[in-house]
């Protein structure tokens, strides 16, 4: 499908790349071209091989067969270095910082500017950085500890190392997963500024609304093989997903009517916390599912932290099905009945190192062990095979390493967890981080059907339409308080984002 | 994709024990070796002889794998079984409780002093090597000072050295000991691969936050698992005692990283979350047929740790060449 | 030298007597124990303060030193000590002569001219004893080996090398087959076992302290070859007098740690008050067995 | 708001060293009972005699700071600055080279020990635990073997032993010795802060991968950090063998143990990416005081080590005590 004309014309150009691991075709001849001075996006479901291809561009891991050209000459990156020095940065899916390190000492890792020779010019370094940070426009700190930073300021600080290589090809694996709308479009605008006649971007994404925003060609793939290549101005979302996935999806959005009716299952009384959260309060009831929206740093992931007793509370109570509850561990949050899954995946979330099947019954392992704490393995497999086949986990079997899985079906790994463990209220902190439109659907289908079952659900999520599509009602925060509680029907875009940049916040606002 | 999928189907339970294949390897490499070098060697009282010179290491190198496959390390087992063993004595001896009560006892106290550094950890929230560092210096010092410096003697009860030396097979010497550990090491193996407790140290060793985060009291569970790796160490300790039939007060410093040595070739990371029991025992068994092999064919005591340093490189390093190549 | 240092003796209230430091090379095992227990009998007798310490693990020069440093600086009467290697102890005897502080050699010698006296045992005679009486238990011939439990420190070669050499000097017909190093009686005896498995025609073994000694007893009762073999040890100890009463053990070579304490204070004492004594003070060293273990000569000099 | 911000405000570098604070605090406290507790304590030459006591582990656990903050261990140390003693008699007493060309001779030979440890931890890919206790081993061995069991003595360099002693202050016991290891301090305090291997021993250490990813050659700086602290086993090894005036051939086990400890008890953590040369200092003075002061207060020594033992236990849980109220 690549005419032989573009040759020459590209940029970069993959032809014919496969490669596999053991019980996976990753990749299977795969296509790709990328012209001087555009943005191209690549789409595909979970597990199409999108994270693999990069991987083989940037050098970690070598193609079994199939050549790729930079300008027009051959170009094998034997390491992510030499990929570097060629002028190929990457944004990895996972994040890749150290979180010991300062933000500066973060982006310019390897490249440190020196005095005297071996001497390093900790002054300058934090110059440089200011400078490159304002030139971004990101809201950083040189000198902050990287590991104190939330996921989404993580990924800012990837971005500003990325840009700040003066890298020919940019490569950005899913950057936008863990930010919302407004820091979206910063990174927009820095992507265009970023683009010139001599550069060029790829770009991933599963927001299927952002390939019009930002992109000029998409190409989708879907099994590891190639499936087309689109220019975005022509054509259709509706079009590239059922070229993704080969089949239709419903992504209608329902109005949803508030629930009303249901008994409080948890409610919240002035929470608060030493860093940021200032006496929210809340309820959430029996088959209702609470919508929480709010710009980076509002404070959504540390309410649900506080909650859980995953962090410290600094006064306020909460109560289940009416009754006041001591929490001071998540353990005790699980006894209560409530379920927290972390937005940050990595860290909180998965067992890297363990497979599909010990991962995703990791919170329910006593109802799966008899009274002497013998494991019941047939049952452990049968739970792990079924919520695999339920939310279409792409792995070759439940025995896999979730090492080796793709990002989106990790996300799904531990999304099957919660749903395993069965708890009265759950607490989804971006649920549907980097999880394909066709998965999403499903897990929101899950959801309604939790909801549907008579669990109270509270649904954190960076992403607008989502929370409009699934919640009941919304919360909205603002600088660690709740601004505006929506019911549904009165919610827009427009009047969430008004609550979200409330800065005169005095105490809880209700409707 | 044939092949890749017949691959698929290999379960993993196969899969991971040909992963011990190498290390495997190594050791019936080192049993082959010096069958040919001592006619001596490969004899059924020399190789009792050598299980019973890896039991009290091996023992303590049981609990040492949960531990370590939790994430945690513990340097007190070796001057705590010391500990233990004055304990058993301190029992049997000053106290005159009968010989299950001194044994059990002791067992016991090797579990407290688990629970302690368990309780240090997951409580206090001292990270494992100081509170384990402290607890090995705490137990050394202890030993001395309620053994008052000296051995203490059965006495009462000489029939307790039958713990450790009763023949249990008629006509051969096959000790009583011996025939523990190897109960010890199935029950470890058991413990390990099919409860609940096993399940989460390997959890807690992959990634403790998610773990706990998961809704698992992981302080509960670290508390159990180093207090389980005391009662090995009170084991242990008990059998060394029987063995001697006195509990000497000094020693057993050292013994934690034969210990722990003998849990990395096997295969188990520090870093937590892998390992296997299966794994632990070739690697004492590979430390105790090297050395008792060197001794057999008298090689200069000079030259046996240099031969033992050299050895346990190659035998890891082939592993891990083999593990590429897969 | 530290000025503060200098005049605290006398400006400690209370406590004028004179103190007399022991640095030994261990402190853990009985026969310290036992060299403590002369001392603090002595510094009751003569009145004085006596402090005993020996290195945490045998053997450990650089603790030794350490420990050595720290007494020096508190100025003390006399100081008594048993040097692990004495040529490293060089500059600290040179320190403690230009104080004034005067040296008892114990245990074994110093190999310097600091030391006023010495009070020791000749391990190589004593080995040389023990060598004896082994050639005498299997007829003047065949293979032995020895469990040594210290390969670099002076008692464990002078034990090994007073052994050995009586045996290449007087006894021709008998062969050493294997000398291995192990002082721990846990793993002495999977040492032992080890060289009695690839010497079936062994005859003799050796353990050259009390660790080696009852590791040798315990590998034999657990081979079940009781009275195949001889076995001939050093030092005393429970496990060890049992063994030579019921007939397993042979017999072994006893020093006097007790008198080596009581003297080493007591010539601490002479010197302070300005007599003089005798350079050597040779404390002695006897082999007892079955027929003279109840001698009360003997058994004052055994600990249990 | 405020809060949060300020707190923002603080420089990296006073809240790191406000972090050490408490550990400092212990020390203080440890010396100010001591000097209450004895008279012989706080004197010049008792507080010089602490630090010449403090000086090779001291040294060693200079370089291990390197090595742990890289996410890595080494138990070579010990047994590997006993080599390099052996070594420096060699070149010194057997070969007749002159004192500097020895002591260099051997320090140098402290970073080929470190070298090997790097290249087969890098480049062959053996777990550092695993890598370094068979050099601990092969390095125990060789120097029994190269010395023939015997301390070799400086026959022809008396003055050699004035590299340790030699009094730098005129009429005050200040020993030479002492004076090199405060200069290590600064350098190696420097090398962490200051330079790109200290940046980079960071970097490995709080993500070896990412800092890969990032175009470091990572295999090259942790052979370089390896390779250094071998350099530090080798200046330990040369003002051991100069502090007794003879190259010992046995010990150096144990002392890997005290070297970490040290460490760890500073502040760094085993996992790796945190840690500071101020941190290891006070650990390892914390120790060094606790041993001095409780043999010159004359506690029995069976008891030493309990207290050890406690007191590092109350020290740690308080700086942790202390960092959570924070
Ligand atoms: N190291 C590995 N070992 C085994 N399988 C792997 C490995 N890395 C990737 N895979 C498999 O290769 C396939 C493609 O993965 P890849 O990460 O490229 O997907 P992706 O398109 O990036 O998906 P996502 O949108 O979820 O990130 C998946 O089935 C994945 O499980
Ligand atoms: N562990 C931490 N240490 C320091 N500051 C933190 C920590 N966790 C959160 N914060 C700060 O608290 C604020 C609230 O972050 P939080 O993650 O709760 O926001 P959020 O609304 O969930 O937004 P996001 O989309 O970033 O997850 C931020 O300013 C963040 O920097
Ligand atoms: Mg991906
Ligand atoms: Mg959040």
């Amino acid at each position: 499908m690549v005419s032989d004309s573009l040759i020459g014309a590209a940029l970069l150009e993959v032809r014919g790349a496969s490669k596999s691991y053991p019980g996976v075709q990753a990749l299977d001849a795969m296509h790709l071209d990328l012209r001087h001075g555009e943005v191209h996006a690549v789409v595909g479901e979970n597990g199409a091989g999108k994270s693999t291809l990069m991987k083989l561009l940037s050098g970690i891991d070598r193609p079994d067969s199939g050549e790729f050209f930079l300008d027009g000459q051959p170009y094998t990156p034997t390491n992510p270095r030499h990929a570097l020095e060629l002028g190929i940065s990457i944004i990895h899916q996972e994040l890749n910082l150290m979180p010991d390190l300062t933000v500066a000492q973060n982006i310019f890792i390897g490249r440190e500017p020196r005095a005297a020779g071996i001497f390093l010019s900790d002054r300058e370094l934090n110059r440089r950085t200011r400078e490159l940070l304002e030139r971004l426009g990101l809201p950083l700190k040189p000198d902050d500890l990287v590991g104190d930073l939330t996921v989404a300021r993580q990924q800012m600080v990837e971005i500003a190392k990325a840009l700040s290589y003066n890298a020919r090809v940019l490569i950005m694996d899913e950057p936008t997963a863990a930010l919302n709308e407004t820091e979206v479009q910063t990174l927009f605008g820095l992507i265009r500024r970023f683009v010139t006649p001599d550069t060029g971007v790829i770009y991933i994404s599963h927001r299927m609304h952002e390939l019009s925003q930002i992109s000029d060609r998409v190409t989708i793939l879907r099994d590891g093989r190639y499936i087309d290549t689109l220019d975005t101005a022509s054509s259709t979302i509706a079009q590239v997903i059922s070229l993704m996935v080969g089949r239709a999806i419903n992504a209608d959005q329902r109005p949803r009517a508030a629930t009303g009716s249901g008994d409080p299952v948890l409610s919240v009384k002035g929470l608060n916390t030493k860093a940021l959260v200032r006496e929210v309060s809340f309820e959430v009831r029996k088959g209702e599912i609470l919508g929480f929206a709010g710009l980076m740093g509002a404070g959504r992931t540390e309410v649900a932290r506080a909650l859980v007793g995953a962090d410290r509370k600094n006064g306020g109570t909460v109560a289940v099905h009416g009754r006041e509850v001591s929490i001071s561990n998540p353990a005790d949050a699980a006894k209560a009945g409530i379920g927290y899954l972390s937005e940050d995946r990595k860290r909180y979330g998965i067992l890297l190192g363990r497979s599909v099947r010990d991962n995703v019954v990791l919170a329910s392992l006593p109802k799966f062990a008899n009274s002497l704490g013998f494991m019941q393995d047939n049952n452990v497999g049968r739970a792990a095979r079924d919520f695999v086949s339920k939310l279409r986990i792409r792995t070759p079997s439940a025995g896999q390493l979730v090492q080796n899985l793709s990002g989106g079906n990790q996300q799904k790994t531990v999304v099957a967890k919660w749903l395993i463990r069965d708890c009265d209220i759950l607490i989804f902190d971006e649920p549907t981080r980097g999880i394909d439109v066709g998965a999403k659907d499903e897990i929101y289908a899950l959801l309604d059907e939790l909801a549907a079952e008579g669990k109270a659900i509270i649904m954190i999520s960076s992403d607008l339409p989502e929370i409009l599509r699934m919640s009941h009602r919304i919360a909205v925060m603002c600088q660690g308080r709740l601004t505006a509680i929506l019911d549904n029907a009165d919610a827009t875009q427009e009047n969430i984002m008004h609550h979200a940049t409330r800065f005169s916040a005095e105490g809880t606002v209700t409707t | 994709m044939t092949t890749i999928s017949l691959k698929n189907r290999i379960p993993a339970k196969i899969s991971g024990s040909l992963q011990q294949l190498f290390a495997f390897g190594s050791l019936i490499v080192i049993l082959v070796f010096f069958s040919f070098a001592s006619p001596y060697f490969f004899t059924t009282s020399n190789l009792v002889g050598i299980l019973m010179a890896a039991t009290v290491t091996g023992i303590l190198a049981l609990g040492t794998t949960f531990v370590i496959i939790a994430g945690g390390i513990d340097l007190s087992i070796g001057t705590g079984m010391i500990l233990c063993g004055v304990m058993t004595g301190v029992f049997q001896t000053y106290w005159g409780w009968p010989v299950w009560a001194g044994v059990l006892g002791a067992v016991l106290f090797g579990g407290l002093i688990g629970f302690v550094n368990g309780f240090n950890i997951s409580v206090l929230g001292i990270p494992p090597f100081i509170a384990t560092l402290g607890m090995m210096l705490v137990a050394s010092g202890l030993s001395l000072v309620i053994s008052g410096t000296k051995p203490i003697y059965f006495k009462e009860h000489p029939e307790f050295q039958l713990l450790m030396n009763y023949s249990v097979i008629p006509g051969m010497r096959f000790p009583l000991g011996v025939l523990i550990f190897l109960i010890l090491i199935v029950v470890a193996a058991v413990i390990l691969a099919k409860t609940i407790l096993g399940r989460y140290a390997y959890s807690i060793g992959s990634n403790e936050a998610a773990t706990e985060l998961s809704g698992v009291n992981v302080a509960k569970w670290k508390i159990i698992i180093y207090s389980m790796a005391g009662l090995f160490v009170g084991i242990a300790g008990v059998l060394a005692a029987s063995r001697l039939s006195s509990a000497q007060p000094v020693g057993g410093m050292g013994l934690e990283l034969e210990a722990i040595a003998a849990v990395v070739i096997g295969g188990t990371s520090l870093q937590g979350g892998k390992g296997s029991i299966v794994g632990t025992m070739i690697g004492a068994l590979i430390v105790a047929v090297l050395t008792n092999g060197l001794r057999v064919t008298a090689v200069p005591q000079e030259w046996q740790s240099v031969v033992v340093g050299c050895v346990i490189l190659v035998a890891v390093y082939m592993d891990i060449l083999r593990r590429k190549r897969a | 030298a530290g000025s503060v240092g200098c005049s605290s003796k006398d400006e400690t209230p209370g406590n004028t007597k004179p103190y007399i430091a022991l640095i030994s090379k261990g402190f853990k095992h009985q026969f310290w124990q036992s060299v403590k227990a002369g001392a603090e009998q002595a510094a009751k007798d003569f009145d004085v303060t006596v402090t005993f310490e020996g290195a945490q693990e045998e053997g450990n020069v650089e603790q030794q030193i350490q420990l050595l440093q720290t007494v020096l600086d508190k100025k003390p009467s006399a100081v008594g000590f048993a040097a692990i290697d004495s040529q490293a102890a060089g500059p600290l005897m040179q320190q403690a002569k230009n104080d004034k502080i005067p040296v008892i050699a114990f245990d074994s010698g110093v190999d310097s001219d600091v030391p006023v006296c010495t009070a020791s045992t000749d391990n190589l005679a004593a080995a040389a004893e023990a060598a004896k009486h082994m050639a005498e238990l299997i007829g003047h011939e065949g293979k032995i080996a020895m469990i040594v439990h210290d390969q670099t420190s002076v008692t464990g070669v002078q034990r090994r090398d007073g052994f050995k050499a009586y045996m290449e000097k007087n006894e021709p017909k008998i062969k050493i087959v294997d000398i291995q190093y192990q002082g721990d009686p846990l793993k002495a005896t999977d040492v032992a076992k080890a060289i009695i498995a690839a010497n079936p025609d062994l005859k003799g073994l050796y353990g050259s302290n009390e660790g080696a000694a009852i590791g040798v007893v315990h590998a034999v009762q657990e081979l079940g070859i009781t009275g195949k073999l001889k076995i001939v040890g050093f030092d005393s100890g429970k496990d060890q007098i049992d063994a030579i009463k019921s007939g397993l053990m042979s017999g072994a070579i006893t020093q006097n740690p007790y008198g080596i304490g009581y003297e080493t204070v007591k010539a601490a004492v002479a010197i302070t008050k300005g007599q003089s004594v005798a350079k050597n003070i040779d404390t002695g060293f006897f082999w007892y067995d079955k027929t003279n273990i109840d001698d009360p000569k003997i058994s004052k000099l055994l600990y249990q």
